[in-house]
């Protein structure tokens, strides 16, 4: 199968597309706008539908009611919209509908602007909306991953029924990078026929109620235990990262997710040129957060360095991780501003040469 | 080994286009690339630019503070990007339009006549391509042919465009290779 | 040997429904689940309930349901009848619940044309949270959150859903119609049979606004709350279909004044 | 013949149905079902027309109609 | 000595706005502008700017202003106008802004009869974001979602906003002009002057439609941008004041069909 | 000053009402709506604004406006109010704009359940929104306490020009308990004249322009950076908790916070009239968290029980905060349902006498 | 010393105005108080509860889950809430409406015939009083008087049925303590 | 005698006044403004009737009008 050279939003899009997505309910928004444009063009080729919605919040409602029938549903957007979704997320979630949201980082609060961020990882990871619920969290740091991840998104998400959220950030919508799809794809996860969807009550099944609601609160204790064990479940085989530079002994981790790691990944290899070994690990999945992996790699290194594009969120999941047991410094570019491989590398030759570290 | 390059210009220029030109031809060429349009404010205001990486191994960051080549098709894209040039990089001006010399003296300086030549040519749109031709010429970053192929394609809907185009693209490359040995005296004494 | 003549309709499950005594709520889902079941289309029907009283709608009709976030529920019909055209898609939804919160989605849904019923109840109060203003409520009326009475001045005059989605101009179906005497609610179901065949034959959107008594928050006794209703709704919100797809354009021209 | 069966425990008491009947036939009984209500009860079921406006008023299903035999329709339903 | 007949008004900073080559956003400011300047209250006046191209309207209008998040401009200016009603509140809304995200906000400010003035430019696209549909872009135009052209059947009919609002019983001031030509400009002027004096007697709700040209995502030059707006737009949105606070009730009574 | 017998959400309405509120935006939710109700009649009576918003979304946005204007403004509501409160509250955070916010957290997720639960405490803490942004959050355990935060907090949203949001539950809401108005009460912190507010540009003062774009990403940076600091102060001065039983040795801590550290506390006497010493920290202010108060009172016992009603959300909070030092047990109660003393004595038993903890 | 009780029975019954009483009562007798009711899905179906609280401690939990007392009002409550009596707890039945015996043999039971007691002294609508001054006789929870400065209150504005309302609470006050002697013997005869 | 000032900075080429002139005097010069556009110019002053619509056509305020004595208003604005 041969390469082909496509923006990340729309290797996005065809990812979804070869994935079955068949129904994309979006508004624009920058910097994820080619998403949902093209979208627009390559669905009715396919025999699915795009609607335009009016709003992120009809939008997420609308992504409620088709999945609800069991069709494979995307959206896309950033921050503000995803923002805009939040109640629509917490009822996807209490109801147990699996989702594919697509959400493009941008830097805030409000309206703030439109380049690349990572300051929305504590809002996705942890605190989208209100209740006891969590999300599938997978964080791609190339287009060719992109790509990948959202195909890997609707099977995680029919086979967990739950809303899976491919975050990236502007750099990973703009760039081109060549990508390249299977031919034959299959699932990553077994997929049960989806008999709770609601296609008609004929009495072949009970009826199907796609619903949140539970005004008894013992059937809602029970509900949330039930949820409480899926997550439990995806913590326990879900969690995806990967590891650079760790096979020989190194004195810093890095730990970075996102196109931040690459930049990062750059650093490491003009410091491997001089003779110079730092190691890193790359989140892939955010939730669930690869703790293990950051705490044992942590433990090999005297100290840990973590790269965001915020003022310090993934941050609070390292120190999950690796506690008191290591020191934690930290840096950062925000509101827009990119980290650059030459800063990664003055930020940890300080730590290395144990100087006071800038931070951003 | 790694080239990455800043083209920078007004929207109307075609900048996107060679970027991609160049990145498609990494890529047939067996490298890893990464071409990164500038989005955002700037946009507005009419001027554009975007990274291309060609390395052999994968792509670090998309966006390079400090690329190894600049391409400025206009003045603001000389002032806003000659500073971070990396020392010992590669700076080629359009000379056709912009009428002032690199203030840098650790860059090798090559003068690309862009929308003179591709006058001459009767293919006044393509000064671009005449760009492009002289940044591989310049710098070998990948292997002529791979990007005549490209442009094949690219034109394919237009057969006729096809050679004036490659043409133009053969003028350029004269001009980054023989720039190689003769440009900078000519530099230095301008 | 004696032939039942009138029943429970298929489209109900035989159970009591939560609704206060005499909350004409109960009369709308007998007189939609009478028409479903007119028009066979049960089995390839999915229900939206609303968030209001009748949030437990799901629990009485006979057929598929979806629960819906506060006023979305035009939007998850959307959803659902984009992914599935051949499914007949209604949603049943309170005033606060369209004419507030949802008055987006509602418009949206309209005038995309989306071939679904709405079923909009109208009983001019927050039934479910307590008897709090809605966009509906009459003037001089109380509430508990206008304790002295609606007053006009500060929060405006009653919206009219039906007058306002009629001037759009997509084709659509929409009528008013009251239950809160059987001789209109004969006529009620009229209207929702016509809301239905429009979206059975995929001609069009339809929606029916009902006028419908909450006798616990209007703080009076069933039998007065019809009356009251006669008396203090009819005449601000006139009964009747409003627009048809074939009829022609509803929207007021420029009077130059 | 019509007749009108009342399930005592559908019904709510809310006397609608007594309102409804253009014959006055229905009052409100003095026995209260598992509910607590006191439930509508057919007084004087040999004058009923078989209007139906009862059943069709009533909100909770309380009320079903049987006939002997054919019988007019005042309206369709 | 000579007069100076037409320079540039206090309201407006003496800046280059950031709008592109013939956008009439800034034909708009102006007549704005000039308006407040007439009637003397730029120093009580708070403006609120939309998320669209007209973002930065702080930028450009010389007076206190707001920023608001998409859509919600009219609860923004409810917030405002409620806490200081001796403050001139308006807001400068696009077509995306207050007929798509915004529905809900603009008929309930409308609705409450919020006294503050809605400048609604519709220019039938989304200009900011790159040329996206709108719930104005008329039937076959090209926008970057309906690369085929807006098809009617899957998307429904253009909205035409102040017909929608015109129903609504609470009394207001609502109008439709344009300014692609400078005669109608001066119309456009008239408008905005009855609108914002409505405001400063503190009579009612006002809002003017003023139909403006995106030269840049309608993919023509700025001349052809006019004539395209004249042929296409104006059959559809009709100019003219629709409803007046002294006028009658504006909304469609039933037609019985 | 005589105590006054009020149910908790009239003493939270009286209480904003006495702090200067004059304007609340707000709209119907159980279990909450006793606040926008005495709010409708009170306000007008002391020459104040009520509006009910169509919508919470324009709720928060009426705020925002308002707020502006430099007036004490305020807004109540409950979790599926709030998620779509989310978009508002990153603007009102991105342009520092001091409103109170009442979050009365009722079970989830989606529809949920209307009663008690503490299941938005990521949301509230964490996760709001979009972007790099913090907001103050106190929780009462009493009705006093409820009016007592309410009015301190518009002191500490003037003084630091940030969201401050009260987060109770439905107990707090619904109960009555004796409460008490000081008289002559002075603002906590002092409060300087909003020159930043938009009431008119005549000259005297820079144009005032409440807003949170910055396109240019460096500007961007600088505000994030400045908001940053802003936190840190918060971080650094507004630490709230009270301890329990810490006078005395004890082998187990617990944590707890609003109406679960009551059921705690009762049965904490309940193990002193055995003679067996629990000690309890109960975080006030949940941002900023307690760390130090929760690390040190921990250290002092042989493990710590965290009890809440949620699956595990403010636990997380204690980790951070104890890491690997103490073991840390958990129980809760979700979905509406309680935590009783006994449940509490009796998983706190099983700890002392290290049997296995049954986990709610 | 901490008293605390459920009250419990039908919507009508004035449950929630007797504890907020009591609550008041407690309050102005120098103690610790709260008040609970019951809300949400219960509501409906025109039951309902509430939970008072009194002690010279501040007040832990207001929900009580095993109750010191409980006062039944009608037959659904009795059902719903006996078997949560903490051992040797009071439980107070209101018999005129309810006609089964209690089914705990551990707690201290007396039966209030709230509704025949209000009615013959004319205020049938009092029998919630009744049941409120067999709670105070029985438990002592608060003094009498402190409950009749409340009264007092409360019917200020119809001054002519406080007395009434006086002496229905004294009524129950009687049984409640009269019964704290006999009821129990009764009740095994029963 | 009414005059025409183009600011040539504020001009970004539009040509929307160049359309809207009744007298046809304005037209596009061959020079580049500092931000890049062929910016608008006079070029028959004399025949200009000082209608003003150029001025209100201008969506950035680059043409102010003067006059020397009075002038013929032939529309309030
Ligand atoms: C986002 C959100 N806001 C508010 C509520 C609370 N709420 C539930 S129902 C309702 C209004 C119900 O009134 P209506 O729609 O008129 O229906 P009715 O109960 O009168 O039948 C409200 C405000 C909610 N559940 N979710
Ligand atoms: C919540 C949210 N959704 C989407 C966007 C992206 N967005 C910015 S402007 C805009 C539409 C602008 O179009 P319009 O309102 O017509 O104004 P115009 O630019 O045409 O003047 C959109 C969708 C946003 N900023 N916030
Ligand atoms: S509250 Fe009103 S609307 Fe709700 S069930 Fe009762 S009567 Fe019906
Ligand atoms: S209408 Fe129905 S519920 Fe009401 S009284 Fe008659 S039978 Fe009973
Ligand atoms: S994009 Fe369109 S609306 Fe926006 S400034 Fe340019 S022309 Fe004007
Ligand atoms: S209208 Fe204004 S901007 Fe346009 S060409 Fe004329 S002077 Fe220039």
């Amino acid at each position: 199968m041969t390469k082909k050279l496509m923006k990340g939003a729309e290797a996005i899009g065809e990812a979804a597309i070869q994935a079955g997505c068949r129904l994309f309910f979006g508004y624009p928004i920058t910097p994820q706008n080619e998403i949902p444009e093209y979208m627009s063009m390559r669905l009715p080729q396919v025999g699915g539908t795009f609607v335009q919605a009016e709003s992120e919040v009809a939008a997420s409602n609308m992504l409620y009611g088709a999945s609800g029938t069991g069709e494979r549903v995307m959206t896309s957007s950033s921050s503000p919209g995803i923002s805009l979704m939040a109640e629509g997320i917490s009822y996807l979630a209490g109801s147990e509908l699996p989702v594919v949201i697509v959400s493009i980082m941008r830097a805030g609060p409000g309206l703030g602007g439109i380049l690349p961020s990572q300051s929305d990882y504590l809002q996705t990871t942890k605190g989208m909306a209100h209740g006891d619920f969590r999300l599938l969290v997978l964080a791609p740091w190339s287009v060719q991953e992109a790509a990948d991840l959202v195909q890997d998104a609707f099977d995680l998400a029919d086979h967990y029924r739950n809303p899976v959220i491919v975050l990236g950030d502007g750099l990973i919508g703009q760039m081109m990078e060549p990508v390249e799809f299977a031919e034959d794809r299959q699932p990553i996860k077994e997929l049960e026929p989806k008999t709770w969807a609601a296609t008609g009550y004929t009495g072949e099944r009970p009826r199907a109620i796609i619903n949140s609601l539970y005004l008894d609160p013992e059937e809602l204790e029970r509900h949330n235990l039930r949820l409480k064990e899926k997550y439990d479940a995806i913590v326990r085989d879900e969690v995806r990262y990967s590891s650079y530079g760790t096979e020989e002994d190194y004195d810093v981790l890095i730990v970075a997710y996102g196109t931040v790691a690459r930049v990062c990944y750059t650093a490491i290899e003009e410091f491997a040129e001089q003779g110079i070994h730092v190691g890193m690990v790359r989140p892939i999945s955010l939730f669930p957060y690869p703790y293990d992996a950051v705490r044992e790699a942590a433990r090999r290194a005297k100290a840990v360095l973590v790269v965001e594009l915020s003022t310090g969120q993934m941050i609070e999941d390292v120190r999950l991780a690796v506690g008191a047991e290591r020191p934690i410094h930290f840096y950062s570019r925000v509101g827009g501003m990119l980290v650059s491989p030459e800063e990664v590398i003055e930020q940890t030759t300080a730590i290395l040469e144990d100087r006071e570290v800038i931070h951003g | 080994m790694q080239n990455d390059v800043i083209m920078a210009g007004f929207g109307g220029q075609g900048i996107l286009l060679i970027g991609k030109i160049l990145a498609y031809a990494g890529m047939n060429d067996g490298k890893e690339v990464s071409w990164m349009p500038s989005y955002g404010p700037e946009m507005r205001g009419g001027t554009c630019n975007c990274t291309v990486v060609i390395s052999d191994r994968p792509v670090g960051s998309p966006v390079i503070r400090s690329p190894r080549a600049l391409l400025a098709m206009n003045l603001p894209a000389l002032d806003k990007f000659e500073p971070r040039v990396r020392p010992g990089g590669v700076l080629l001006i359009n000379s056709s339009l912009i009428d002032r010399e690199a203030q840098r003296d650790d860059l090798r300086v090559i003068l690309v006549p862009a929308n003179e030549v591709a006058n001459e040519l009767g293919n006044p749109r393509a000064a671009n391509l005449v760009a492009l031709g002289a940044y591989i010429g310049a710098t070998k970053a990948v292997p002529l042919d791979k990007v005549e192929d490209v442009v094949r394609e690219s034109f394919a809907a237009k057969p006729k465009v096809v050679d004036v185009n490659l043409e133009t693209l053969h003028r350029g490359y004269d001009i980054g290779t023989g720039a190689a040995v003769e440009e900078v005296p000519v530099e230095e004494g301008a | 040997m004696a032939e039942t003549v009138f029943s429970r309709p298929q489209g109900l499950i035989d159970v009591t429904t939560h609704y206060c005594p005499g909350c004409t709520h109960g009369v709308i889902h007998r007189l939609v689940a009478e028409v479903i079941d007119e028009l066979g289309v049960r089995e390839r029907t999915v229900g939206i309930a609303p968030v209001g009283c009748s949030v437990l709608a799901y629990n009485y009709f006979n057929m598929d349901f979806h629960e819906a976030s506060h006023g979305r529920a035009p939007a998850v019909a959307t959803g659902i009848k984009r992914a599935r055209p051949d499914l007949i898609v209604f949603t049943y939804q309170g005033d606060g619940d369209l004419a507030s919160i949802g008055m987006s989605e509602i418009v949206h849904c309209a005038n995309r044309g989306e071939k679904v019923t709405v079923v909009f109840v109208n009983n001019a109060i927050y039934g479910m949270t307590g008897g709090q203003m809605a966009p509906t409520t009459l003037p001089g009326q109380v509430a508990t959150t206008c304790q002295l009475g609606r007053d006009v001045e500060a929060t405006g005059h009653p919206i009219r859903v039906v007058e306002l989605l009629s001037t759009l101009r997509t084709p659509a179906f929409i009528a008013r119609a009251s239950v809160h005497d059987p001789l209109l609610s004969i006529n009620a179901k009229e209207m929702l049979r016509r809301a239905f065949r429009y979206q059975v034959e995929n001609t069009c959107f339809s929606l029916v606004e009902i006028l419908s008594t909450c006798p616990t928050n209007w703080g009076v006794p069933p039998a007065e709350a019809t009356e009251w209703l006669a008396r203090n709704m009819l005449p601000y919100y006139p009964l009747g279909v409003f627009k048809t797809p074939e009829g022609d354009d509803r929207a007021p021209r420029p009077n130059g004044s | 013949m019509p007749q009108i069966i009342i399930t005592p425990n559908a019904c709510k008491g809310c006397e609608l149905c007594v309102q409804a009947c253009p014959q006055k036939i229905l009052g409100m009984g003095k026995r209260i079902n598992d509910k607590g209500y006191f439930y509508a009860e057919v007084v004087e079921q040999m004058r009923c027309i078989g209007c139906r406006l009862c059943c069709i008023t009533c909100p909770d299903l309380a009320i079903d109609m049987r006939v002997n035999g054919t019988m007019y329709h005042y309206f369709s339903y």
